[in-house]
Order: structure tokens, then sequence, then C-alpha cells
């Protein structure tokens, strides 16, 4: 029994004894769940070291499980994610119902994921996969809200990407003989032409359902706001990034090897553009929170697509790096609407005002979380999205730049949105009772939130592990070439040199801020936001003037043209018309027994018809 | 007897065997009424086993019988097919009390016999 | 330690200086515009004793933590924006030429563009922590426009990084200077699309939909009165300079000296401010839709420009 | 050796007669004798197949006669590995019925355990035995138990159900005769291993005919898709064990004939074509009627008539491999669709029209039901890590091995549309409000044990896959060996 395994194990193991123990009592449930989680995560950090391989047997193939750089780096977010996730769930999830439930399927992800990432033969690959799969599918119908319709397209959406990848493996299989990854890549030119073409796509598309890219990510809004807030952190932080790791090892190994390869690059790194700026523009026309972050993780993912595609060492670099500061801010910002779901109740602009004096801690980290997530310096957004044009622009991608940068800067619209829809506004007496978050939820967004901020000035912490993935991707060492100390070259030599502008940024900040405080600071007194000057009279106690209903109106109005054309409408009209043509179909049986016989004799009469044809 | 026209006399009974079969197939395939769906099913059993001893037969054979009247030099008609049809008719009688008592629970339940009526189970 | 003393130094310097230019142009703008509608108008001061009087106000209010850190952000911008842009081309040879490097090698382009929105989304904290309506609508009116003409904006930068292969500030004025030809001239289209984009940048009138300045205090500023509108009043002029001089040391090969940096800002800054004074205004989906069209396709010509040239 | 292969079907023909005779004098023996019987017949089939494993495929002669001429029964890897599936799936369904609702009652109980004796002894016989006629003889044993058993409720549809399974029922049964007799009238034997080794001098237009009359008559009983009609409504009203016996024993004699003609006897080219095209199209139609059912049971039944086209696809692929699946395949559908039948009319226990939305937000009043239903509709449409996964998988493997991408393709794209169904069934026991008044019924004790054994069987299997993977690879081999067959059958001496 070695480590790999029983880490594994552990999870799987404590997955089910701690829905057991929930039963008993929830007090009994929480211990077990954090134990669970937490326990085997740090065997993982002490015990696992990269490049150790274990054998399993199964049904004649051979399950080859081990940690490579790169599915080290990937690890360390799920693994972090989790425990930190796993903190705050067990708060979040205080007295609500199934809470057994909860903990087994996320414990059964983490563990899922980990899988998948130590996993080094397509078969446990896909074990894994398919476990993580209905793990958080259960999660996203967990609260029982329009299940057939959000859970079913996740579903579904997930077992086309799945099913892309059984065909795959197994066409590689057949052809190569080997269900290891390295085999399936090294000798991947001896595939026929077609295969050569046809494998890729297929691996693609499985990938991409899971890193909701267009147009396979109309399951993403939909699943992530549905899920319980304390798994959406890990569902968008961590499990979308699966389809990135996935995506990552096909680009790396099969697309190089391709003559068209770049032609299949530039595809989907232009998919990529478009899903993010589409799912900004979406993201922008949401009242509701969670729908809000949703669609922005689908944007994100696809700037980590473009650079994934792009594949030049900045852009690599820049996709892992966002990466993991996708994986820090979003997570946050989950728990952010999580806290505040769990204290008003509601997670709808439209409904709560003002609760910054009531949760300001969730206000600062939701603060610098979204300021990392619009990317502005000196937070950590800014650098992945930096090297990401750089290397855009260093690869001729012009106009797809211009998307990205429109992309990013729509951004803008639904942060201000999403800071402004929760704390900002007239503070109104009905929210008076709400109170800050329980310090168990508190400390793992901040914690998050402040390391975006280390992250953007110091990158360097992360570079290290990036920089080992990226040559265990066939990457010649990036190392001083493309970062310093703090501080970021282009093959240009252009340069952001990130910490005194730190230092000036947070000079000129605090130095503005005191003047600002102690200017006059007696003769300036707090009124409360009802005593406005609003167009010269003053509004009642009762009244509320907070702006919210459609915010973002006239944005809204420019880009209606837009907004008209929705893939999902699509993908519905194409459900409906298969169940109707299987209503059609199933109506063969009519109930009448003389039809099954004459079925039978006309059968009959049909073999002997082509008897010749069949038989010769 | 010549044998030609005991070959005619051989399809002839072939013929009939082939027609009582499409007969009942007929009546299974296309009358309404349960209870003649029933005969027409037996009459298709009996149309069967008529060909099958037909095929069996051989001419001038005896019975497959070693009784007292055998001689050794006669030739025997070839015993398995009869064999066969006596299962074959034994099944079918089973056959035909099963959907009798059938038709009769139908009737019951539906209070008609006619097929187009009783569907109750489709799609 | 002297070190920094000196760069702090140069910092202020150059803040005041970026102070005084960006007042005074206000003045003159408010005269000219007055002249221009038949006005008298205030005098070219006149914006000096504005701010003299919001800074000595002793009284006020304030609406919590983010009313202070909104116009503390807004600061930030515009004074970081100030310090990372060139103020006069290097390898002149006053003796004043040592100064103002403040920055200028740590930050590139695509840096400036981020940190330039950094300040307009902490004043829209600040504005929506007053839970004043007006300062919300006016700021989400502010954002969508700065959607709006982010794109030729951005398009003509990339245009030039195109042709030159660098994002640094610095190596385009040198570029310019070895060539002896303005980028306005090498790429014409990549110009009129900044400029284009630049309209919407000032936010006078057909774009000033944001500030409704003729309406009664509305937009973003409104609910800040006192301190807070000197700082807001400072650092938009601050802001203001710095764009200007961003736009000369890109497109017209930066200043030798202080005197021709003035000339080159004004007349520049003279673009926005009389097409503006002539134009009625537009709604906010008219305006970006506005920048979505000419002014995109100008710069799509652009980068097609710098890709076959 | 422990006995021999006749036992199988002279004990529980045996029990079924002597079940009315000492039910006269001691009630409670109608319930336990079958228990008895199957019990020793499991014993005896594990025997035999470990047996058979080691020293090769056992053959008995039947009164005397030598084959060719006597009727002979043949237990090999092949025959044995089903043979245990079904005297297992037999033991379970007693087991499941011992106290099973009306069977309370003595008469009731009667009738039913004699049926299922009765209906036990002709799927094991078609299984094992050497020749055709006594397999014609078995499937029509099989078939009128069956007709009784799907009869089984007064009062439900029942009865029509029953009728059109004995109408499709008698059309096979003529076909099946008539196919016999042609081969009879050109080979004069009807031996299985007599006719297969003459089988090349056989006129080849007769030849077809007749294998195409096997397969109609057959793929009645195998639920091949233009004459399935019968099945969606004989699983549907038949009681809950029944279905379970018709999908983990009747239907796995049906396709074992089919096979056993396609392989052994018959020599055609084009057979294993044709098993895959009507394999498709079974599978296509009954899951995409399947997706639109409104009734839990009949949802169920359609997908057991999917499976089964499956199985035939796998068959048809040809080679040991495909044939390897086919039987896992069928052996996780062995289990695993019980398991869904059992959970599944508990489910629906109290419910007059046994509607899918009756189960809405069961899973709070019926926990352990409802995990079991969950347990197996996830194993069935093949989620690791449950049994199904390992199926699909050997499936495919074998498949791509034989380069058939467009059938993978169309399979995968026809689980999807499973999975769709049976995520709404599990989607409305625990994630919707109960909206029904009915009470739910808790499990016999007799139930709960069957439904976690197949439960524990599912998780064994899908994480230890090599627990069974021995057995079916002796029978995919012996299945493949015809020659050995055909020469052990003839060369069979009476013990």
């Amino acid at each position: 029994m070695d480590m790999l395994t029983l880490i594994l194990l552990l999870f799987l193991g404590g997955a089910i004894v701690t829905w057991l123990g929930n039963k008993l009592s929830p007090v009994v449930g929480d211990l077990l769940f954090l134990a669970t989680i937490i326990i085997p995560a740090g065997m993982f950090f002490t015990g696992v070291t990269v490049g150790e391989v274990t054998h399993l047997h199964a049904l004649g193939l051979t399950l080859t499980w081990g940690l490579t750089p790169l599915s080290y780096l990937f690890s360390m977010i799920v693994v972090g994610l989790g425990i930190l996730l796993a903190i705050y769930a067990v708060p979040f999830m205080k007295g609500k119902q199934k809470t057994g439930a909860f903990y087994f399927n996320f414990t059964l992800s983490v563990m899922s994921m980990l899988g998948i990432l130590v996993s080094k033969d397509w078969v446990s690959f896909f074990i894994f996969w398919e476990i993580m799969t209905w793990s958080s599918y259960l999660m996203v119908v967990l609260n029982g809200k329009d299940v057939q319709r959000v859970g079913i397209k996740y579903f579904v959406f997930s077992a086309i990407g799945a099913y892309a990848m059984l065909m795959a493996m197994v066409i590689m299989n057949s052809q190569l003989g080997s269900f290891l990854l390295a085999d399936t890549f090294n000798n991947f030119q001896h595939l026929t032409t077609g295969n050569q073409i046809l494998i890729p796509i297929l691996l693609l598309v499985a990938f991409g359902v899971k890193s909701a890219m267009m147009p396979l990510h109309v399951w993403a809004p939909d699943a992530y706001s549905n899920a319980p807030m304390a798994y959406t952190g890990l569902f968008s932080g961590a499990l979308s990034k699966m389809g990135i790791y996935g995506m990552v090892l096909v680009m790396v190994t099969m697309i190089n090897q391709l003559p068209e390869g770049t032609l299949i690059r530039d595809i989907i790194a232009w998919i990529g553009g478009f899903t993010a700026a589409a799912a900004t523009l979406w993201a922008i026309t949401q009242d509701d929170g969670k729908k809000l972050l949703a669609w922005s993780s689908v944007g994100q993912m696809g700037y980590i697509i473009v650079g994934v595609a792009i594949g030049t060492p900045l852009a690599m670099l820049a996709a892992m790096f966002l990466v993991v500061v996708h994986a820090m801010f979003k997570g946050s910002l989950f728990m952010v609407v999580g806290a505040i779901e769990k204290q008003t109740g509601t997670t709808n602009f439209t409904e709560i005002n003002g609760l910054i004096r009531k949760m300001p801690w969730t206000f600062i980290s939701a603060l610098i979380s979204v300021i990392a997530l619009a990317g502005i310096p000196p937070l950590a957004g800014f650098v992945s999205k930096w090297m990401l044009y750089e290397a855009l622009i260093q690869n001729n991608n012009y106009i797809l730049v211009i998307l990205l940068f429109f992309a990013s800067t729509a951004g803008f619209l639904y942060c201000y949105k999403f800071l402004h829809g929760y704390f900002l506004g007239q503070e109104e007496p009905e929210w008076a009772h709400v109170k800050e978050a329980p310090v168990a939820m508190v400390i793992p967004m901040v914690l998050l939130a402040l390391g975006n901020f280390v992250l953007g000035t110091f990158p360097q912490l992360i570079f290290k592990p990036i920089d080992a993935a990226m040559q265990f991707a066939g990457y010649d060492a990036t190392g001083g070439r493309l970062w310093g100390e703090s501080v970021l070259f282009t093959e240009w030599g252009d340069v952001v040199t990130l910490q005194p502008i730190l230092y000036a940024v947070l000079a000129v900040f605090v130095f503005f801020a005191l003047f600002l405080w102690f200017k006059g600071t007696k003769g300036t007194r707090y009124v409360s936001t009802k005593d406005i000057s609003t167009s010269g009279e003053l509004p009642k106690e009762w009244e509320n003037l907070t702006f919210k209903v459609n915010f973002m109106q006239p944005f809204e109005r420019a880009i209606e043209p837009f907004l008209k054309r929705q893939i999902d409408k699509y993908y519905t009209a194409f459900g409906n018309g298969m169940e109707a043509l299987f209503e059609f179909t199933r109506r063969i049986h009519t109930g009448n027994g003389q039809t099954y016989a004459i079925y039978a004799i006309l059968f009959l009469a049909l073999l002997l018809l082509f008897r010749v044809n069949l038989f010769g | 007897m010549d044998s030609a026209y005991f070959q005619y006399l051989n399809y002839a009974i072939y013929g009939t065997a082939v027609l009582v079969m499409l007969t009942g197939l007929y009546a299974a395939l296309v009358k309404k009424s349960l209870l003649k769906i029933v005969i027409g099913l037996s009459i298709v059993d009996s149309g069967l086993n008529l060909l099958i001893v037909t095929l069996g037969y051989l001419k001038g054979g005896t019975a497959p019988i070693f009784s007292s009247g055998y001689n050794g030099t006669q030739t025997m008609v070839d015993p398995i097919p009869q064999a066969l049809v006596l299962t074959a008719i034994v099944i079918g009688f089973g056959v035909t009390a099963v959907a009798l008592s059938l038709v009769i629970r139908l009737w019951r339940h539906h209070h008609t016999l006619y097929i187009d009526e009783i569907k109750n189970l489709k799609w | 330690m002297e070190y920094i003393l000196i760069k702090v130094l140069e910092a202020m310097a150059t803040f005041v200086l970026a102070f005084i230019v960006g007042m005074t142009y206000g003045g003159v703008v408010r005269k000219i515009t007055g002249r221009v509608h038949n006005r008298l108008g205030p005098p070219w001061y006149q914006n000096f004793i504005d701010a003299f009087k919001l800074f000595s106000k002793t009284r006020g209010i304030h609406h919590g933590a983010m009313h202070f850190l909104g116009a503390a952000f807004l600061m930030v911008t515009s004074v970081v924006s100030l310090m990372i842009i060139p103020i006069l081309a290097p390898g002149g040879h006053a003796w004043y030429n040592s100064w103002f490097t403040n920055l200028n090698f740590n930050g590139d382009l695509i840096f400036l563009i981020y940190i330039m929105t950094f300040g307009p989304l902490g004043m829209a904290m600040g504005a929506g922590q007053t839970g004043n309506p007006n300062s919300s609508i006016g700021v989400t009116r502010g954002l969508s426009q700065m959607v709006g003409f982010e794109i030729p904006w951005v398009m003509a930068l990339v245009a030039l990084m195109i042709t030159y292969k660098t994002t640094s500030i610095v190596d385009f004025m040198n570029i310019q200077r070895e060539t002896g030809t303005w980028l306005m001239f090498a790429n014409p289209f990549a110009f009129i699309a900044a400029v284009l984009a630049m309209l919407g940048m000032f936010r006078y009138s057909p774009f000033d939909i944001v500030g409704a300045p003729t309406e009664l205090a509305s937009g973003p500023v409104s609910e800040n009165g006192g301190k807070f509108l000197f700082t807001m009043m400072s650092s938009g002029s601050v802001f203001t300079f710095a764009k200007l001089v961003l736009y000369v040391d890109l497109f017209m090969g930066g200043a030798n000296n202080l005197i021709m940096l003035v000339v080159k800002t004004f007349l520049l800054y003279m673009i926005p401010v009389l097409y503006g004074i002539v134009s009625p205004r537009y709604r906010t989906e008219q305006a970006v839709r506005w920048f979505w069209g000419w002014p995109t396709f100008i710069g799509l010509l652009a980068i097609l420009y710098a890709v076959m040239f | 050796m422990v006995g021999t292969p006749v036992l199988f079907i002279a004990i529980p023909l045996l029990a079924a007669f002597l079940i009315p005779l000492i039910g006269m004098v001691w009630k409670e023996s109608v319930r336990i004798i079958p228990g008895l019987v199957l019990a020793y017949l499991l014993v005896l089939a594990i025997n035999l197949l470990s047996y058979v494993t080691v020293n090769g495929p056992i053959v008995e002669v039947i009164a005397g006669w030598a084959p060719p001429i006597g009727i002979n029964l043949v237990f090999n890897a092949f025959s044995g590995f089903l043979v245990t599936i079904m005297v297992f799936m037999g033991l379970l369904v007693w087991l499941y019925s011992y106290r099973f609702k009306s069977n309370v009652e003595y008469e009731a109980a009667r009738k039913y355990f004699l049926l299922l004796m009765m209906l036990i002894t002709g799927s094991v016989g078609i299984v094992l035995t050497g020749d055709i006629f006594n397999m014609f003889v078995f499937i029509e044993i099989t078939s009128i138990s069956g007709y009784a058993l799907t009869a089984f409720y007064t009062g439900r549809d029942s009865a029509e159900a029953s009728f059109k399974y004995l109408m499709m029922g008698s059309i096979a049964s003529v076909m099946l005769l008539l196919a016999i007799m042609i081969i009879y009238s050109q080979l004069g034997t009807l031996n299985m291993a007599d006719v297969a080794s003459k089988m090349h001098l056989m006129d080849p237009k007769l030849k077809a005919v007749s294998f195409i009359l096997f397969v109609i008559a057959l793929g009645i009983e195998a639920e091949v898709f233009p004459l399935n009609g019968w099945a969606p409504d004989a699983y549907a009203e038949a009681p809950g064990p029944v279905g379970a016996a018709f999908s983990g024993i009747v239907v796995k004699a049906g396709v074992y004939a089919l096979i056993r003609y396609t392989y052994t006897i018959f020599d055609l080219s084009g057979a294993f074509n044709l098993l895959i095209i009507i394999g498709l199209i079974t599978l296509v139609v009954a899951e995409v009627a399947a997706i639109r059912q409104e009734k839990l049971k009949r949802m169920l039944a359609y997908s057991s008539i999917g499976q089964m086209g499956l199985v035939l696809v796998s068959f048809g692929i040809g080679t040991k491999e495909g044939v390897f699946a086919a039987l896992f395949i069928m052996l996780n559908h062995a289990i695993i669709k019980p398991l869904l039948f059992f959970s599944g009319s508990y489910l629906v226990y109290h419910s007059k029209k046994k509607m899918i939305s009756d189960v809405d937000g069961i899973g709070k009043l019926a926990p352990l039901t409802s995990i079991l239903f969950t347990l197996g509709a996830f194993a069935i449409v093949g989620l690791p890590p449950f049994a199904g996964f390992w199926s699909k998988l050997s499936f495919l493997m074998a498949a791509a091995d034989s380069n058939m991408l467009l059938v993978i393709g169309l399979i995968l794209s026809v689980s999807v549309v499973e999975l769709v169904y049976y995520m709404r069934v599990v989607n409305r026991i625990f994630f919707f409000k109960r909206t029904t008044s009915l009470l739910t019924r808790r499990p016999t004790f007799n139930a709960y044990v069957v439904m976690i054994i197949l439960g524990l069987m599912i998780l064994v299997i899908g994480f230890y896959p090599d627990s069974v993977s021995m057995y079916l690879h002796n029978a995919a081999n012996s299945l493949f060996d015809k020659s050995q067959y055909i020469h052990s059958v003839l060369t069979a001496t009476i013990q």
C-alpha cells in the first residue's frame, strides 16, 4: 500500500464514513468531514513526491498512477482550495438540508480530481473523470432547484465529453495497443492520418466541455449558480481546471505533432477569445450574483484557453498563472456570495443593499478579489493579463488581442455591478439585522484575497512550480527569460517592474487617504445614506432610492443585437426536436398484439427478401 | 400406382398443408375477435403438423413399430417426425388452453373480445 | 536614502507641474466655452479659486469609509499614471531633463491602460457608497462609455506595437527621435483612431452624459463637497495633463522642454474641447455604438496599415 | 464431480410437480421447497463449473442412446456459466418473492412457485440441451409458464400482456418447428453437434431460410426489435420478481439459443452482420422508447431490451473479446436489472398507475431502497466505479479492435439517451418535492437481503472486475472452440 493509493482510499472511505457519521449527529459529521479532507491533504503535501509510480491491475489492464510536475501544479490548487473550502463549508452547511450528501460529494470530488491528476493511463483517467462528473452532478442538483433542466443539461454535456474521451481512448488502445498516456502521446505518429485528426478533436471536445468552451459552455452558468456556494468555489476554481489540464496535455503532445497543428491552435484560441467576450457580456446582464460569477468564470476560462492554445512560452506561462490566480480570486468571490447568501438568504442584487458596513471583511475580500479579477495592477490578475497580451501581440494575433481587451474592459462593468449590487447603495432597515459571517467563513476568503495581493507583486513565488510544469510539458526553461524578482519581461525586453509600482501605489494611496481623513476631520461628520441630496429634495426614511434595476441598461441597449442570440436556445430547440422524434418512434409499439404479429411476419418477409445480400 | 402420380399426390398434400397454415395465419393476423385469433393460431399448428408428417412419409412405408406383422422387408416411415408431431400437438393443445383461459380473463376485464379495444398497454 | 528623497522631490515637482497646468487648462477651457457660447465666461484662474474654496472648507459630510477611499483611489490612478508617463523626451539637454523621469522604465502601455481604469473603479465605489442614485447612474454610464472608447484606443496602441515591436513608451519616443517622423504621420490611422477615442476619454460633449454637468448635482461627483471634491478636481486636472502628455509622447514625438510640452498638449487638448462645444449630447448607447462604428473601423485600418507596412 | 447436468432439469421439474402434492400436507412447503432446490442447484452449478474449467466439458447422454441418436446435455464453460447465472438469479427471485405480496396466501403461492420452477427448468434446459428439438420443447415450457406468470395478477391488464406474449410465442413456435423440420429434412439429424458437423452438406438456400426462421423464432424470445412488442407489457404487468426473472433468466436463454445457432451450428458468413444490425436497431428503438415512458416498469423493460440489443451487437463483433464483452454485459445486466426491478417495484408499490412521477421525493421516506435503485441506475449506464463500466469498456475495446467506429459512436450517443432517462428518475427520487400522498412500503426483510446482495455484487465487480473475468474468458473460449464442442459431443459415451 503506497502513499497515493492510500490517500485516494482515505478520501473514498472518509467520504462514506462522513456520510454515515452525519446520520448519527451533525457535529460528528462535521469533524469527520474536516478530518477526511485535511488528513489526506496533509499526507499529500508531506508524503507524495513527484515521479513515484504505482501500478494496479484490473481486467487485464494496468492502471498506472504517479505524479508529474504538471499535475503537481494542478493538484496544489485542488488540495489547497479543497482544504480552505472544507473549512468554509462546515459553517456554511450548518442547519442546511442534505449535509451528509454534500460532504460525501465534496470529498469524492476532491478525490476524483486528485485521481485524474495522478493517473498516468487513460482508463484510470476516465474512471476518475466520471466519478468527478457524477459527484459534481449530485452537487449541482443538491438544492433541488429546476433539477431536470440544469442537472440534465450538465450531465448530458459532461456525458458527451466523457464519451468522446472514451471513444478516443479505445481507438488509441486498439491502434497503439496501450492505454498509457505517455505511450499514446509518443506513438501518436503511428496512428493513421484520419485518427490523427479525429482523436485530438474528440479529446478537445471532452476537455472543452469541462472547461466550458464555447459552444459547449451552456451547462456552466446554471450548474455553477445552482450548486451550493461552498462547492462552487471548487467547481469553478479547480474542477473546470481539469479540462485545462487535459487541454494542455493534448496541446503540447498531439497538436504539436500534427501538420495542421497551428490551424487547430488558432481555431481553439479564437473559440477561447469568443468565450471570454461573450461570457463577459452575458455576465453584465445578470442580476444574480451567482449567475454573474458563473458567467465570469466561463469568461476567465476563455482567457486560459487562449493562452493554452497559443502555446508560446509566455502564453503558456500566462495561462498557468491565470489558472492558479483564477482559482484564488474566484474561490474567494464564490465564498463571498456564499457568505452573503448565508447571512441574508438571497443573492439577488436588486434585493440586497449596502452591506458594506455590516460585513466589512467580506467586502474587503470581495474588493481585492474583484480588482484582481479585473486585472488591475498591482494585483495578481494583472500579471497574467499582461503576459497574455504581450504573448498574443508577439504571436501576431492582433484581432484576438483586441477581443480580449474588449472582454476585460467590459469585465469592469460586471465587477462594479457585483460590488455595488451587494455592498453599496442605500442601507435599508430590512437589512439592519445582518451580521458579519462566522469567522470560519471569513478567514478562508480573506486568505485567498490576500494571496492575490502577494502574487501580484511577487509572482515568482509560483512561477517556479509553473516553470517546472512547463519544462515537463516540453518547454525549455523559461526561468530568468520571462520573469525575475518581481519583474516581468517579454521577448522584446519590455519589462514591468512590479515592486516599485506597488510601493508607489501604496504610498500615494496611503498619503491621500490620510490627507482626506485628517483634513478637517472634526468638521466632517457621518450621515446616513438616506441623508442625500437627490436633485435638491431629501428622500424619506422609507423610500429606497438605490439604483439597482436595469443597472447596466444603457450598455445592454448598446449590445442588444448580440443578446438576442443565445446558443442555449438552439440546444433547447434541438432537444425538443429529438424528444418529439422519440415520441414518434415509440409509437411503433401500438398496443395491439396483432400488429406485433404482423411485424414478425413482415420481418420474416424482409429477411427472406434480403437473404442473398445477407448470406450470399 | 406409379411414382409420378404419387409425387403429384405428395405435392398436393404439401400444398394443402401450406394452404391450411396460411389460412390460420390469415385468421390470426386479420380477424379482430380474440377467439378467432386463437382458432387461427391452432389452425396454423395443425397445418404445420400435417406438413411435418407428410415430410416423414415414405412410399409404401408401414408404421415404424416392430409389431408381429413386421417381416423385416418393408420400409418403415421415418419415426422421428411423428414423434415430433406428437409433442407439437401436445404443446399446441397446452398453448390453446392457456390462450382460451386468457381470453376468458380478458372478457371479464374488458367485456369485449374485439382486439383493437384491448390496448391499455401501449407505447 | 537621499536618492529616495530626490525621487520623491521629483515626483512632487511633477505633480505640482501637472496640477498647475491641468488647472489652468480647465480654466481656459471654461473661458473658451463661454466665449463660444457668447458669454463673458469666468477668468482663466477660476479653477484655482474654486479649488482653494473647496480646500479651505472645514465642514462636510461623508457616507462611510469607501467614500474616502474612492477619492484616494482616484488620486492613485492619476498620480501613478503621471509617474509612468515620461513628461519630457529623453536625451534632451536642458538641466530639468533629468527630472520628471519618475517610473518611466517600470511600466509599459498595457500597464498604463490598466492602471488608468483603476481610478474610475475606485471612484465608482465611493460614488456607490454615497447611496445617491444619480451617482450610480453616472458611474454605469461612465463605465459603459469607457468600454466604448477603449476599443479604438487599444487598436491604435496595438497598431503602434505591431509596427515598432515594443510596448514601452520611452522606446516609442526614442524611435520618433531617431527616425525624425512623428508617429501621427508614420501611422495616421492610428492617430485618428486614438484622437476619436480621446473625445470619449475627456468626456466633453457629445460624450458628457457621464458627468451631465448641466443638470443639478448629478454624476459620480454628486454627494461630494469640500475636500472630496477638491481631491477629485485636482486629480481630474492632473489626469487630464497626464493623458495629454501620453498622447504627445506617443504621436508627437514628445517634447524636449516644458514650453513645447505645453504648446503641444494645449493644441491637442483643443480637439475634444472645440469639437465638444459645438456638438449636442449623445445618449450612452448612442455613444458606445458610435465608438464601435467609424473609430473602430479606422482602428482596424491602422492595424492593417501596421501589418502591411 | 458431485452431480450430473441432468439434475438441473430433473430436480426442478420434479419439484414443480411435487409442490402441490406436498403442499396438501404441509402448506409452508410450497414456499420452502423451491428455495432448497435452487440452493442445491446453485452449489451443483458452481461445482460443475469449477470442474469444467479444469477438465473440459461434460456431455451427458440421456436414456442410453449415444449421440447423434439420443438426446444429450452439454455442460461446458459457456453453458455452465449461463446456468450458474440463471440458477443464482432464480434463487434470488425465490428469496425476494418468498413473502411476495399475494403469495402470502397458499393458493397463489402454490401456483406461483410451481410456475417459477417450470420457468427455470425450461430456461436451464434451453441452455443445457444439445438437441435442437429438445430445445424447442424447453422453449415451449419456458414460454407457457411465462404466459401464466405474466397473467399472474388478476384485475390488472396482465391478461392482455400475457395474450400478446402468447400470440408472439405461438408464432415463434411455428417458425421454430418449421426451421427444425427444414434442417431435419436436409440432414436427417437433430443433434446440434451432428448438424454442425454436417452443415456444409446443406443446400445454401434452405440453410439461409432455416437460419432466418431460427432468428425470428428465437428473436421473439430474445426481444429483438420488431418482435419485442410483447416484452414491455409483460415486464410491466408481471409481478416484480417475474419481471426480474424474465430479464435475468428467460432472455438470457433466448440469447443463448440465438448465439448457439449463430456460432456453433450454422456457418453463415453474414450472420454476424445480421446480429449487429438487429442489435443496433433493437438498442436504438428501445432506448428511444424508454426515454419517453411515463411508467417506471415500462421504462426499465425498454432499457433491458436495449441492453439485449447491446449484447447482440457485442456477439456480432465475432471476436473473442466481443464474446467476452457480451457475456460480461449479460452478467452485469443479470445482476443490475433485477436490482432495478426489485427496488423500483417497491418505490411505486402503492401507486395504481406506477407512474415515474410517483417517486418524487421518495428518497427521504425510503432511503435505502432509493439508494439501491440509484446504485443500479448508475451501474447500468456504465458510470465508474460500478459494474456496468467495465462491461461497457470491454465492449468498446472489442469494437474498436475491429474498427467499428460508427457502431461505437452510435452506441455512445445512445448511452447518452440512456443516461438521461435514468438520471431523470434519480432526480425525481432525491431532489423533488413529494407531491403525491402515497405511502411508501418498507420492503420485506428478504427483499432487503436480495437487494443488498445485488448491490454488493455491483460494487465488488465494479472495484474488482477480475473476480469474474476468468469465468467469462473460459466461457468465451469454449463458445469459440466449435470443433472441440462437436468432438466432445459426438464421442460422448454413456456413463
